[in-house]
Formats: structure tokens, C-alpha cells, sequence
């Protein structure tokens, strides 16, 4: 964990509206783990304010500019665009001044005696389910159900094929795949019981549905969830989510960013409960 | 001379408030700086003129519904409903950490009663290592229909007076900025036995999803921190350090070590930065060496030579 | 079926407000548009749904010492100090012009007392062009040591009855944001004759040249308005809107149309754009523009559909 | 008077923190007059959140990309970094996006009377005086009187000459031209009494000082002033200074935006007032 003053490598379009950016970071290969995020800050005024959380979609090393130097430290984010500071971020240049606190939150962990992966993953969902493929390869057999609204919503997919994960795609209007929601896939694979793990990532309906699947199959399953944060460090709670056990009168939060953002699908809770309203706004 | 070339060199940066001493005038905001802890591995807590831990009540609270935070115009809403551990707990669990440090170690704390208020700062009171206590009156009074005990001044008066007669550890009455006079409530709270006052706690606010035409907190209503709010800050620091003789603590949107001198001009003897510590988690280490640049740059030798000179 | 096609292709944006029937809910914010002449090169006044003029005073005004403004962050400090040519210069020299307009006018207007406040009132009421009254109550009441009428529940009762009886037109009654509890004075002035009531006014504030030391503005504290008190202003008229039955208009920080959907979804009939109009000179007409097209997008048919929507 | 979204067209540095900038401003030829300033915003989000006010430099025309096309006007500023704002327009580069309200004001007015013009002009104050010495060459002799602290805060002098001014040069640290304030030279210049008219603008203790010595030498005067302004239309009334005749009973303001920023020297008031303080933000 540390704050990076660093630079942006590259910072290039992928699919419309969608980015991968490779930012300048030592010490990532070694210390940043599947499923860990950074929390990204992309101008020095104060517009946007905070900085912007992001999952880590791969680490590694580019060559340096003379042999006699070691290679340079990369981190790669992809981000989709979605309101101010991403569209800060979309108009990066390589040289840019960033900052990068990170790596932050918990990651993935796989159970090494569970031979075959299943990776479900929505839209940008995709992003930190990469790093995690990327070891799950080298002892299991890996799949990837990916979907999207569109065809363009599917990104990086070729990557996962090149690393050997096999690859299916569905899409809302079928101008990719399947057409249909990514978790019909999912349940066809799992109709028939069989020893597998789950890692999911996307938006929350998906993975409400995703966990309805797993729990009837009774197969393990991990999510990384999105949540809105200000500090990544466990300062503010502010991105709490909330865990099993949890009821209005005895309410059960769990930090997202500390906690999470992967956790143990049995440690959420995934009833929807109602909001609350207090007078005043207590901090 | 050669004295004097040396102390410009090295500004006294050390300021004093109700018997505390600080290394020098920069400290956090209670809520955004966790226990300490959380920030240790970005900032070297030594370095601090003080810490300030999140908001302790009696009993642990579990904090509101989500969303709970919420960006503005170069601001943020929280609603976190001053989630928390419980005293005890943090004593037991929290305090340790703390203690390693040679950094005083202010405890915020709160109630919903005035009862609570008084027991939570009496639990407080023998623990080693705590050097003050910061007493957050933003709260509804729950057995008063839920107006903010920070707002009225009698019902302020009469929480500080039941507290101060439940602790001997010097007591900083934190203000909040949302009353019509802030002198009024700054006066009762100084005679009901505050050392030290702080202010600002956030501006109530909101904001609303016009998608989804809700709240964009599930709590509706929030406070709004960050450098926004920095200009309401300052005039309510002028105003009640006009008022009070006790010292007075500046917070709000302070993000600078320029920004920090506009509260130490208009007479904040020490200052908290809050929301600027999620945008950078050095943001205070920064500033106290700023600081330091800036008394070099305009011949201060000591801190204290600036604090009140603003010139009217 | 091609009925609804076509309303949704051109809603409706007109709303009524105290019997003044406005194209649309957006109008300028009093002190930001001039006399509504300095901004007509740059935007078609017609296109408003509402003009609203600078403050008046039963004599004319000469203003504060300078600086009367600076900038903060997202936000600017004001101390113009009320500089207007006084009611008679306006009704001679300035009606004219805003007559030409088929756009409703409303005379922003304050005193010192209550009496002038009255006189103001009455010079106003029968100057044709003049739609409405709209009734600048943060000013300081000089025959009671100063105390801003609108922060007094009493005395902000006591102007508007006062200003009630001398007037025929629609009276609207601007709240200041700097209370306790924004309600109390709401329904205050609603019980007192107001016909609407608009906020949120300048929050108080203030900034310090740190190198000088000195205040930023000659008149030390000012008004703080822009995109920063948004979240504030937003969570004041929420708290009217539930207060009253009189129609509220909204203010603060309003820069494009998603700002102004905020006030009007939490029940604000109109809204009013202030410092936006100094970035922007046509911040309103594509507020305008935004307003319909965020519409047809969302299938309102009608404005008057979606004020007041908010989902708690 | 138009609100022109349009784009830079170039923006390079011609001496440390100072920079010229070229603006595509269709009508400008036409309706700028030497003095008047255009309001800049040079940014989307709301640090800074006002425009900033840059007086003319100069405006004219380059080739368009095809012969076939007319040319294009430009507007050009010079501009010294002082902060937020002007740190933002340094960054801005050939194609970038501004908004240019303007040409406002009112300008500089020779008297045809007179043959001998006097420019004194400090630092970053001689950016309106070229624009007006385009148009005094045409029929007058023109003197430029021109100071700063060093030389790097002399700019665009050649300018000056190549349009057959006559430049005479002081500098605080005697880096450039002779040692001193250049107001020595426009006090050596009226030393013996001559017909002449003087145009200034730079700093207030420097326009003080020119004040003086005008009145002193029976000299007529204009000076251009650097006010706050938020507005540039006469719509907030933030720009004001004090007129001929103020007093702390009787202010007298006028309007720098639209009254000025050129004024008559004997419009205005040249006596230190005390500032007076209220009770309350009154706006
Ligand atoms: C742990 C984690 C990992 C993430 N990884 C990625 C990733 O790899 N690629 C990617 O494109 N996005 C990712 N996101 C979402 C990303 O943080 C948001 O899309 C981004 O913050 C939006 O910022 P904005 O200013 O463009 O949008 P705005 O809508 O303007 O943002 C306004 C506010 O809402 C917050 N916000 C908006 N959408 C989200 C969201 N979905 N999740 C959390 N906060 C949000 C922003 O941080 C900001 O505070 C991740 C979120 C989390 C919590
Ligand atoms: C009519 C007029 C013409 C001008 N012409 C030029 C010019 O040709 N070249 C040039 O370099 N500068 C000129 N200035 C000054 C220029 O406007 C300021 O330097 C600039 O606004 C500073 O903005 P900033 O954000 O960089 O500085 P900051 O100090 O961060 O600005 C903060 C605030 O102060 C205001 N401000 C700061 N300094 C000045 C100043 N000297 N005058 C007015 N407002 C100021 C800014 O507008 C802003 O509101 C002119 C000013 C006026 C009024
Ligand atoms: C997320 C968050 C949590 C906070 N929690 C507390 C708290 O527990 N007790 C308290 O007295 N103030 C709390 N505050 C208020 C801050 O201490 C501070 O008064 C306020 O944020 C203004 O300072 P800033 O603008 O520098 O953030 C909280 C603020 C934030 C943003
Ligand atoms: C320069 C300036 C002058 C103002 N003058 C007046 C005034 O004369 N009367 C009044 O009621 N409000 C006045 N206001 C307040 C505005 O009408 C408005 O309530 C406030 O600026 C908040 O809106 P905004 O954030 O959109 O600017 C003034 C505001 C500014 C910035
Ligand atoms: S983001 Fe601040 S506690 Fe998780
Ligand atoms: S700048 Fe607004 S009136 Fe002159």
C-alpha cells in the first residue's frame, strides 16, 4: 500500500466508450493481488473532489528505454465512461501526472482442490476478473461467461482466449453470443451439479442472480462489488455494505473497501431491505 | 545574528491549546481519519500536532442505511451515521495502536442524551493516552424531539455543563455551522465549562438523483464537507473567535497550507482537515511543511506571531 | 396516439406561480442580471420565464467600498452592498426597456426598516410591466441593532404584513439560508401574506488574503453563491416545500438543467440562475433547452408532472 | 458584443510566465477598439468558475487553409501567470476550446489635436497601449515609456518599434534599459511643458505616480484599469472604482466594465479613501 505520485504509459480507446490505461507503478507486480482496486486521482483541481476507485485489470513489466535499466512496472486499468472524472481520465495522455493509492481491498482467493473456474462477468464487471484468470490458468481448467447490453460492451475477451479461458459470450440484443443476460449461461452450466467455484463481478441484479444460481447449486462463489467510496482505506465508511445477518433493527455493515470489494457470497446478506430514514444528518 | 538566521530557518511551529501541547498546528477531522490506524501507511502519525478519532458513543452503532456518501461541487454529502466501535471497545481495541505514538490523541465523542454524553466522557476520563476530549453537539437530543443539541443554546449549555463535571481531561466543544448565531451558542458553551471550541462540523445539505428522483442518500439529508464549504468556515471562525476567550480550533475545506492560514489569520489557534485527507492521504504532512515554507518566506519565527493578525 | 407523440415532442414547461402564468421555470436571480438590458446582447430576454431586476431601495444606493467580490472555490464571495439607482430611477428609466419584453417582470426590493420596506412596496404597486414583488428580507434591520429581518421569525412576520398591506401585486418573500430552522421562518412569512416564497439567498461567508492579511473584501464578510452551496440550497427548499403551501422557488447554485431538476423534482415551482449567468451568459436559454429536452427523453409531457416528485 | 464558443489557435510562452495567445474571434477586426478587454473562460468545470478579463492585444487576420476561403480574424492576448486561471490558459494548445465574451468596454480616445502621444506602460499593463499605438502611429509621434522589476518583465518592446514607436525602457533591477521606476522618465519627458497626451496602464502605485505628475504638467491623462470583475457586462457591479468626488458620506462608483476600464484620469478618484465596514454581507 502506498501513494503513488506516477505517470500515465498509455491510455488508449478499446471499444466505444471504453479504455485500458497503463500507468507508470512500482512495486504492483509484486505486492498487487486478483480482485485488489486503486483508488485513482486523475486532475489536481478539485473537480471531480474524490478520487476514483478502479479494479486492477493486469500488472507487468515494459521493456526500459536502455538495456542497462530494469524494465518498468506497469499497472493496466479499463474503464468505461461514465460521468466526470472518467471523462477526466479519457482525455489522459501518456506523461500525464496521476496519483495511485493502492494496491487496496481484499482479493480473490481460489480453493486450489476445486479443479474447474467458472468466471461470470458483466460489462466492465470483466476487469478484475483478468488478473485473477490469468492464475487461476495455471492449475485449472477456466471458463468466462461474459455479457453486455451490446457487442461493444463485451471488451478484452481476446485476452482471456489467449491466456486459454474459455470464453462465452451472451448479449441483451444478441449482436454478440447469446442473446439474453449472461446468468441464463451460467445456469445451463450448472444444471447438471459438478465441483466448480464461481467468481463474479458486474452489475448488482446480475450478481443477485448469480447468487441465486450458485446457492441452488450449492457451488462457492465469490463477487467483487461496486460501492461508492470516498477514502479506500477504511477511514470514512462510507462504502459499507451489508452482510449477512443483517436487519433494520439490527443492522450489519461490512467496509467495502477493506472487507471487500470480493467477498464470500454466504458473508453478504442478499435480501433486499428497506431504507431507513433518520432526522438529521448524522455523521 | 546567527540565532536569529537559525530560527527563521527552523520556524516555531509548536502551538498550545487548553494545556495541550502540539507539535505543531495541523490535525485531523474526527470521521475522516479513521482510528489512526487506516492512515498509518500513508502518513507518519508522529508528524501530527494531534490525532482525532472518529465519533465514539456509548454503545457501538452500526451507522446508517447506503448510499451514504455522495459527491458535490468540490464537496462531498456523508450520512454515515456516525457509525462506530463503542467506547469501550476502542479503549480496549484502539487505544494501543494510539498510544505508540508520540502524538496527542484528542477522542471524539457523542450521544443522544445528555446522560450519555456524561457517560461517555466519564468512561474516557482515566484512559492513559488520552490527551482531550472532542465533544461533537450536532446530534439530535433523542428524549427532546430530536433537535440538535448544537442548535439551541440551553440544551448546548446544559450537555457541556453534565459533561464537564464527568471529565478532568481538557474538553474542545466541537460547533456546528447550521444556527442562525453561531456567538450565541459559542458564549454558552464557553461559560458551560468548554476549554476549546472547534468549528465547523458540515453544513446540512443535499443532493437528488433526477433519474431516479431519490436522494442521492439513503438518509435524504447529509453534511456537506470539503473545500465548498471553506468561506462559511472562516466566517464562523472570525465570529466566535471574536466571541470566546477560550482558543478555537478551524475546520472546514482546508486542503493547503494556505488554505490553513486563512484560519490561523483570522485567529484559529490550531486547524483539522478532514475530507482533503481522502484526496491525499499526506494531505496534512504537506501542509505542516508548507507551513513551515510559508513562516520562512514572510520572517515568522513563531506560528504564534500570525495566529489573530487579521487586519481589519 | 399522435396527441401524445406531439406532447411529448414539445412538453410543456409552463408553470404558474402565485397567478403570474412564467413560459418556463427559469428566470434570473436577483444582483446577477443587471436591470435585465446588460445581458440582452447575449440572450433573448423573451425566452425567459421571468425577469428578475436587481434590489431596490426607496433611495438610491451607492454600494460598498472595494473589493466587493472574489472567487472561492466554486463559489464567489459578494459584498456589493446593495447598489441600485433607487425605486423612483427605476420606474423612470429602466421600466421602459423591460417592457418591451413579453416576459413577466419581478422587482427585487429591500429596506433598512420596516417602513421603507413598505414605501418601496407601495411606489411599486401601480407601475405597470411590474409582474410581482419579490421582497429581499437578509438585510439588517437598522431601528434594532441590525438583526437581518430574516432571521427573526417576528420581524420577518412584521415586514411582510407590513409590505402585504401596500401592495396589490404577488409578493414573493426571499429567505435567507443563515437560520436555525428554515421552516420556522417559512411559515412565518407565509401566515405574514407572502404569495411564494424563493430561496435560498448567499450563504455568509468570507475569505483572507494571506499574504496581506487582510479580508478579501473591503466589507470583510460577503455572500457566498455558485455551484459550491448547491447541496445546501437544495436541502432549504426541501425543508420549505414540506413547510408550506405557498409555491417556492428554488436558488443556488443552478448551472445547467440537471442543477435546476433537483430543486424543481424536491417541489420547487421555478427556479432562479445567479452567478452561472456571469460564466455564462446564456446559462439560461440551454437551461431552457436542456429542461425540454430532458423531457422528451423521460416522457414528461408536462413540467407541472415532475415538480415535486421526489421518492423518499 | 458576442459570446464566441471558438478555439485557440496558438499559445507560446515569449518570456518566463508570460504568454501570447491567438483566439479564432470571427468580428473582431471590426468591433474591437483599442482598450477594450474580452471576458476568457477558459475551462468546462468550475475551478476557476469566472471568466478572467484580458485586454486586446491586437487583432488581425491569418491565411486561411484555402485559397479559396476568406481569412481568418484572430484576437490575440498577452497574459502573465499569476494563478488558477492563467495556469489553466498556459496549458491550453492549438485547437482547444474557450469561450470569448466580448469585445467589452470602453476604449482608449485620442485627441486628433494633439501630434505627440506618451505611453507609459508596467509589465503586463503595456497589452492594451499596442493595439492603441497601431492606431496613433497612423497620425502621431509615439513615445512608449515602458517598466518592470527585470527584464524578463519587459515584453513585446519590438513590437513597439517595428511599428516606429519610440521605446524608452526602465527596470527595478536595472537588468534592462535605465535603473528605476519608469515613471522617472515620463517625470524627466514633462519636465519642460509640451503639448501631449498620456495613455496608461500597469499597477496602481504606478498610476498613482503618472496621475501626479500629468496633473502636475497640465497633461491630459487616460488610464486603463485592472478591476475585479465577475460579470463584464454591468451586471454585478463588482468592478467598481471610485469616481471624481467620492467620499466615505457620498461614495461615487463607476462601473469598470462598462464605464471603463480606459477612464479620464480626472473621472476618478485619486484620493486614498479609508474603507468603511457593515454589519452583515449586504449585496
Ligand atoms: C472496487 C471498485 C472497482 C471498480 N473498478 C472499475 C473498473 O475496473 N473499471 C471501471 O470502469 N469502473 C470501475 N469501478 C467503477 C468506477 O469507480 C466508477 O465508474 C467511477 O468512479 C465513476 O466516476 P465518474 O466521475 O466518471 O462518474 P460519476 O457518476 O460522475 O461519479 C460520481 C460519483 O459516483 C461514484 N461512482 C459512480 N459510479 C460508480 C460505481 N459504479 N461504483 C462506484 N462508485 C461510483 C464516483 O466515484 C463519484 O464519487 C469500480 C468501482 C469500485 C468500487
Ligand atoms: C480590464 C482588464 C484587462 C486585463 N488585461 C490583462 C492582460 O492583458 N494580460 C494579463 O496578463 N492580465 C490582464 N488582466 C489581469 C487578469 O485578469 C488577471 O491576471 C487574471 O484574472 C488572474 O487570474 P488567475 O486565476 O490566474 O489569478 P488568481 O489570482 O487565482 O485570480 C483569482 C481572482 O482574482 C482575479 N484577479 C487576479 N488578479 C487580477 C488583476 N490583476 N486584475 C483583475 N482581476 C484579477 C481573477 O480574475 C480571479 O477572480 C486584466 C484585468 C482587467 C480587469
Ligand atoms: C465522512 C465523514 C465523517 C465524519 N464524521 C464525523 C464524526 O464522527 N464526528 C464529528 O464531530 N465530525 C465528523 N465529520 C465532520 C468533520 O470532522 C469536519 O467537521 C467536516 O468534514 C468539515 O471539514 P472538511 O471540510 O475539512 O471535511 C465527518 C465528516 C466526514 C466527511
Ligand atoms: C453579485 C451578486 C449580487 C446579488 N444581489 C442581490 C440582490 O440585490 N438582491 C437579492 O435578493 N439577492 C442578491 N443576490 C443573491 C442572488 O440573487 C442569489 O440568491 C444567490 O446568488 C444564490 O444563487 P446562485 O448560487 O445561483 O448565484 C446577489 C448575488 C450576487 C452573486
Ligand atoms: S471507502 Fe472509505 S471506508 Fe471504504
Ligand atoms: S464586472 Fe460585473 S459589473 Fe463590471
Amino acid at each position: 500500500m502506498q501513494d503513488l505520485k506516477t505517470i500515465v504509459l498509455s491510455n488508449q480507446e478499446i471499444s466505444p466508450g471504453y479504455y485500458r490505461m497503463k500507468i507508470l507503478a512500482s512495486g504492483y507486480s509484486e505486492s498487487a493481488k486478483p480482485g485488489q482496486f486503486v483508488m485513482l486521482r486523475v486532475q489536481r483541481s478539485f473537480t471531480p473532489l474524490l478520487r476514483r476507485p478502479f479494479g486492477v485489470f493486469q500488472v507487468g513489466f515494459i521493456p526500459a528505454d536502455c538495456d542497462t535499466l530494469p524494465p518498468k512496472e506497469f499497472i493496466e486499468l479499463v474503464y468505461k465512461v461514465v460521468g466526470g472524472g472518467t471523462e477526466t481520465m479519457r482525455e489522459l495522455q501518456s506523461g500525464d501526472a496521476v496519483e495511485l493509492l493502492g494496491p487496496l481491498g481484499s482479493g480473490f482467493t481460489a480453493d486450489a482442490s476445486i479443479a474447474e473456474k467458472i468466471l461470470v462477468g458483466g460489462g466492465i464487471g470483466l476487469v478484475p476478473l483478468y488478473m485473477l484468470a490469468t492464475e487461476l490458468v495455471k492449475t485449472s481448467k477456466v471458463s468466462l461467461f461474459v455479457g453486455g447490453r451490446t457487442r461493444d460492451d463485451i471488451i478484452t475477451i481476446s485476452e482471456f482466449e489467449r491466456l486459454g479461458v474459455n470464453v462465452s459470450v451472451a448479449t441483451e440484443d444478441g449482436s454478440l453470443g447469446e442473446t439474453g443476460f449472461v446468468t441464463r449461461l451460467l445456469e445451463q452450466r450448472l444444471e447438471e451439479p459438478h465441483q466448480t467455484e464461481v467468481f463474479a463481478c458486474g452489475p448488482m441484479p446480475m450478481l443477485d442472480a448469480v447468487q441465486k444460481i450458485c446457492a441452488t447449486s450449492e457451488v462457492s462463489l465469490q463477487v467483487s462489488l461496486e460501492a461508492l467510496m470516498a477514502c479506500g482505506v477504511g477511514a470514512c465508511l462510507g462504502c459499507v455494505v451489508k452482510g449477512e445477518g443483517h436487519t433494520i433493527n439490527e443492522p450489519r455493515y461490512l467496509c467495502s473497501c477493506t472487507s471487500g470489494p470480493v467477498f464470500n457470497a454466504e458473508s453478504l446478506d442478499w435480501n433486499k431491505t428497506e431504507a431507513i430514514k433518520m432526522v438529521g444528518g448524522g455523521k | 545574528m546567527s540565532n536569529a538566521v537559525e530560527q527563521v530557518l527552523k520556524p516555531k511551529l509548536a502551538v498550545e491549546i487548553a494545556g495541550l501541547k502540539l507539535k505543531n498546528p495541523i490535525m485531523p477531522a474526527s470521521g475522516t481519519f479513521g482510528y489512526g490506524e487506516e492512515y498509518s501507511p500513508y502518513i507518519d502519525l508522529n508528524q501530527l500536532g494531534a490525532i482525532v478519532t472518529k465519533g465514539m458513543s456509548l454503545n457501538p452503532k452500526a451507522g446508517n442505511n447506503t448510499p451514504r456518501i455522495c459527491e458535490t461541487v468540490s464537496g462531498m454529502l456523508n450520512a454515515i451515521g456516525l457509525q462506530n466501535v463503542g467506547v469501550d471497545a476502542f479503549i480496549k481495541d484502539k487505544m494501543a495502536f494510539l498510544s505508540q505514538y508520540d502524538t496527542p490523541v484528542i477522542v471524539n465523542f457523542f450521544g443522544n442524551t445528555q446522560e450519555e454524553y456524561g457517560e461517555v466522557a466519564a468512561r474516557l476520563d482515566d484512559v492513559p493516552g488520552v490527551a482531550a476530549l472532542e465533544m461533537n453537539i450536532s446530534c439530535p437530543n433523542v428524549k427532546h424531539g430530536g433537535i440538535v443539541f448544537g442548535t439551541d443554546p440551553q440544551a448546548a449549555a446544559a450537555v457541556v455543563t453534565s459533561v464537564r463535571k464527568r471529565t478532568t481531561k481538557p474538553l474542545i466543544v466541537k460547533l456546528t455551522p447550521n444556527v442562525t448565531d453561531i456567538q450565541i451558542l459559542a458564549r454558552a458553551t464557553e461559560e458551560a465549562g468548554a476549554d476549546a471550541l472547534s468549528l465547523i462540523n458540515t453544513l446540512t445539505g443535499m443532493a437528488v438523483d433526477i433519474k431516479t428522483r431519490k436522494p442521492r442518500l439513503a438518509n435524504t439529508i447529509g453534511g456537506l464537507s470539503g473545500p465548498a464549504i471553506r468561506p462559511v468556515a472562516v466566517r464562523l471562525v472570525h465570529q466566535v473567535v471574536q466571541a470566546v476567550k477560550v482558543p478555537v480550533i478551524g475546520i472546514g475545506g482546508i486542503t493547503c497550507a494556505a488554505d490553513a492560514l486563512e484560519f490561523l489569520i483570522v485567529g484559529a489557534k490550531a486547524v483539522q482537515v478532514g475530507t482533503a485527507n481522502f484526496v491525499n492521504p499526506d494531505a496534512m504532512a504537506t501542509i505542516i511543511a508548507d507551513l513551515e515554507k510559508f513562516c520562512v518566506e514572510e520572517g515568522i519565527a513563531d506560528i504564534n506571531d500570525l495566529i489573530g493578525t487579521l487586519e481589519l
